[in-house]
């Protein structure tokens, strides 16, 4: 079981390759938060078009008719869904599974993930980029914003770590 | 000559496509690296596995020296290249909420929704709480406007700030990751959890 | 020898050859020279006078004119409608915003046709595209619209429209020169056309 | 041999990646990096030299007349004539390349002198510069006058 995965230095090089790649042909970074939140944008915009068209965020997604589904990010998001199946295919890791530690219950789990993602989706927002947008893609071009970033995350998460010890270990 | 999207001006579709290709490249990549389990993530935290530091400064070193090598050949237009706008207030902020959310949650955006494509119910939990932190952000969009734009810097690269050339300031990037390399493999022999490595 | 040494190995490597190369983070051209050469000697990478001053008084909102002098001599006087970038301070500006806009076309012009042409290649070279050149710069502005008048007694329907757009040109031209300095930078920031940002990040 | 064979795929890479980088570094005919440290001459016009300034220059000097026939070669001594778009031309490159003394890019339109000074300076060529007569230089030859009568609406 030991070489479950691709060893990290050779999928580090991997997703640099992609990152690299995505530099060279569309000249930007790598990005998942983005994605997230068009999506969100395009579902508010579909069920309640005046207040999306009110508001001083929604609205810059739909000027000049935009249609924020058919963007950058949202088909990058797409493709990761679509990446993240292959690789599972094809080292036959599809599973329906609730990863955690054996000491916490399901539902402290899925309470737990969801009131993750709200959390680091709503800092992706406000950082304008989340590990991928702002930290990975951010260092590769030397930008401040990048470092500044991905320091922040890692040394909150190593403070934080201690308070949910009991969730992973 | 790169980036091809911004000098020659592909047409929308074939943008977009170009954008499912990379997407699903990244998707490929984080999921082969281990990325779609949360307990190897966290691991890094807790020193049992430290998968993501390997991965995620090997990857950015390698595009940053191979973009550097890619303009030198005059192959790539780094003016042309998007750099990251820096908001001192909000890189800090976010930053600090990000980490929590990470260490509660077990993903980042990206590899969640490269865990929920092999089906990880937590990752789809995950996803949706993201997608809500999303829309609680844009309908507290006016109260934190202030905060997200305070301290605007433009998009200044780190080099520039030490005064160092790009290539000077990759190498010792580079020596910090390396010595960074090999404590991470220490620390995983350190507090090795074999428990666990061999569940996920 | 595992993956992390090799790995480290050939990053501190590469890192070193990269610690040597002259790579300042400045502008570089790119490309072959002999392309640039031939996008160079392109006739219609020209504007006349005429032109601009029919631009100018339409103010056609496809067209940026770039004004290359000292900001002195913009200050005092400069067409309605044009940026100032100082020829000197060209490459220490942030030029995506300025030149890499889609369907806008730039006109670089100065006080002859040196810094305005030198600009122009400088534009091409570091590959930014739909950058044109006003023929003659302003000395050939103020003689071709400013000074002409019109001679002979007949007039044929075209001569009328130069003559025509000449006249509004020059009356535009006047009239916002004339302006006290504060109303004049009003009038110009009212009239510039908002600048690309390159697009990426999770915006 | 058998530490050797270990480090086969690094030397492989690293020999790839140096291999380029001296091509690019060594061969000529193409841009070199920094911009802005090619276009200095421009900015401080040290690069037009009028008739009268050409006997002030130290060291032999070239008159290149870039235009298509040839119109000026009876103009200046001992000119010689490329054609603009025969510029870079290998045996034209390779000429121009190997001359020791200044090279000064005549013709009848300042416009083109100017493109191509500034597409050879950015290929390293620092010897460089432009025969201008003093009727065409970055100066204003007129006056403007405000009309402080009218005004236009903002």
């Amino acid at each position: 079981m030991k070489n479950k995965y691709m060893n990290p230095y050779l999928a580090g090089t991997l997703l640099g390759l992609v990152l690299l790649s995505a530099m060279y042909i569309a000249g930007r970074g790598l990005g998942a938060s983005g994605g997230l939140k068009y999506c969100v944008v395009s579902v508010v915009g579909a069920l309640d078009k005046p207040h999306a068209e009110r508001s001083t965020y929604y609205s810059k997604y739909f000027e000049g008719g935009q249609k924020p589904l058919t963007n950058w990010l949202t088909l990058e998001i797409f493709g990761v869904l679509a990446g993240g199946f292959i690789s599972g295919a094809v080292s036959k890791r599809l599973t329906f599974k609730i990863e955690k530690s054996p000491k916490i219950s399901n539902t402290r789990r899925l309470t737990l993930a969801f009131i993750g993602g709200m959390f680091f989706v709503y800092g992706a927002q406000l950082a304008r980029g989340c590990t991928s947008g702002a930290a990975l893609s951010g260092m590769a071009v030397l930008s401040v914003a990048g470092f500044v970033t991905m320091m922040a995350i890692f040394g909150s998460a190593y403070l934080f770590a201690w308070f949910f010890r009991k969730n992973w270990i | 000559m790169g980036p091809f999207t911004s000098i020659s001006g592909f047409p929308a579709w074939l943008d977009l496509l170009i954008a499912f290709i990379i997407g699903t490249g990244f998707g490929f990549a984080l999921e082969q690296a281990g990325f779609s389990s949360s307990r190897k993530l966290v691991g890094m935290f807790y020193g049992y596995d430290t998968t993501v530091i390997k991965v995620f400064f090997t990857a950015s070193i390698v595009a940053l020296v191979g973009s550097q090598f890619l303009s030198y050949f005059g192959l790539l237009n780094l003016n042309l290249v998007f750099v990251n706008e820096y908001y001192v207030t909000a890189a800090i902020v976010g930053g600090v909420i990000m980490g929590a959310g990470f260490i509660m949650g077990g993903f980042c955006p990206g590899t969640g929704v490269s865990a929920l494509s092999i089906g990880k119910i937590d990752a789809l939990f995950y996803v949706l709480g993201g997608l809500t932190g999303a829309f609680l952000f844009a309908e507290t969009y006016p109260l934190i406007q202030h905060l997200a734009d305070n301290a605007y810097r433009g998009p200044v690269k780190i080099n520039e700030v030490l005064g160092l050339t790009p290539g000077l300031f990759t190498l010792l990037l580079i020596a910090a990751a390396v010595i960074m390399f090999w404590l991470a493999e220490l620390a995983e022999k350190k507090f090795a959890r074999p428990d666990i490595t061999n569940q996920i | 020898m595992n993956t992390r040494q090799k790995i480290s190995v050939i990053l501190l490597l590469l890192g070193l050859i990269l610690a040597f190369l002259p790579l300042s983070g400045n502008y570089s051209f790119h490309g072959k020279p002999d392309k640039l050469l031939t996008e160079a000697l392109y006739e219609n990478t020209y504007f006349t006078a005429d032109q601009v001053a029919r631009f100018a008084i339409t103010e056609d909102s496809t067209i940026q004119l770039i004004d290359l002098r000292s900001p002195e001599e913009f200050r005092s006087f400069s067409i309605p409608g044009a940026i100032n970038i100082p020829y000197g301070e060209m490459l220490s500006k942030d030029l995506e915003s300025f030149l890499n806009r889609e369907n806008i076309r730039n006109i670089f012009y100065s006080n002859s046709d040196y810094n305005a042409n030198y600009a122009f290649v400088i534009a091409k070279g570091l590959g930014f595209e739909n950058n044109y050149v006003m023929k003659g710069g302003l000395n050939e502005w103020y003689r071709v619209v400013m000074n002409s008048e019109f001679s002979g007694d007949k007039i044929t329907a075209r001569e009328n429209a130069i003559f025509e757009t000449r006249t509004r040109a020059r009356r535009l031209f006047t009239e916002m020169n004339s302006m006290p300095d504060s109303l004049k930078a009003k009038y110009r920031e009212s009239k510039e056309i908002e600048r690309k940002k390159l697009d990426g990040g999770c915006e | 041999m058998n530490t050797l064979e270990k480090y086969t795929s690094v030397i492989a890479i690293v020999l790839v990646v140096v291999i380029l980088v001296l091509v690019r570094t060594l061969v000529s005919g193409h841009f070199r990096n920094d911009a802005g440290k090619w276009t200095g001459p421009s900015i401080n016009q040290s690069n037009l030299i009028t008739p009268e300034g050409l006997n002030k220059l130290p060291g032999k000097s070239l008159i290149v007349d870039l235009s298509d026939k040839g119109n000026l070669l009876r103009k200046y001594n001992g000119s010689i004539n490329i054609p603009a778009k025969s510029l870079l031309d290998k045996t034209n490159q390779k000429m121009l390349q190997t001359y020791k003394g200044n090279i000064l890019l005549v013709s009848e339109d300042p416009a083109l002198s100017a493109r191509l000074w500034m597409l050879l300076s950015q290929m390293g060529y620092t010897n460089l510069f432009i025969l201008s007569d003093s009727s065409n230089n970055e100066v204003f030859k007129y006056k403007f006058r405000p009309d402080t009568l009218t005004r236009p609406e903002l």
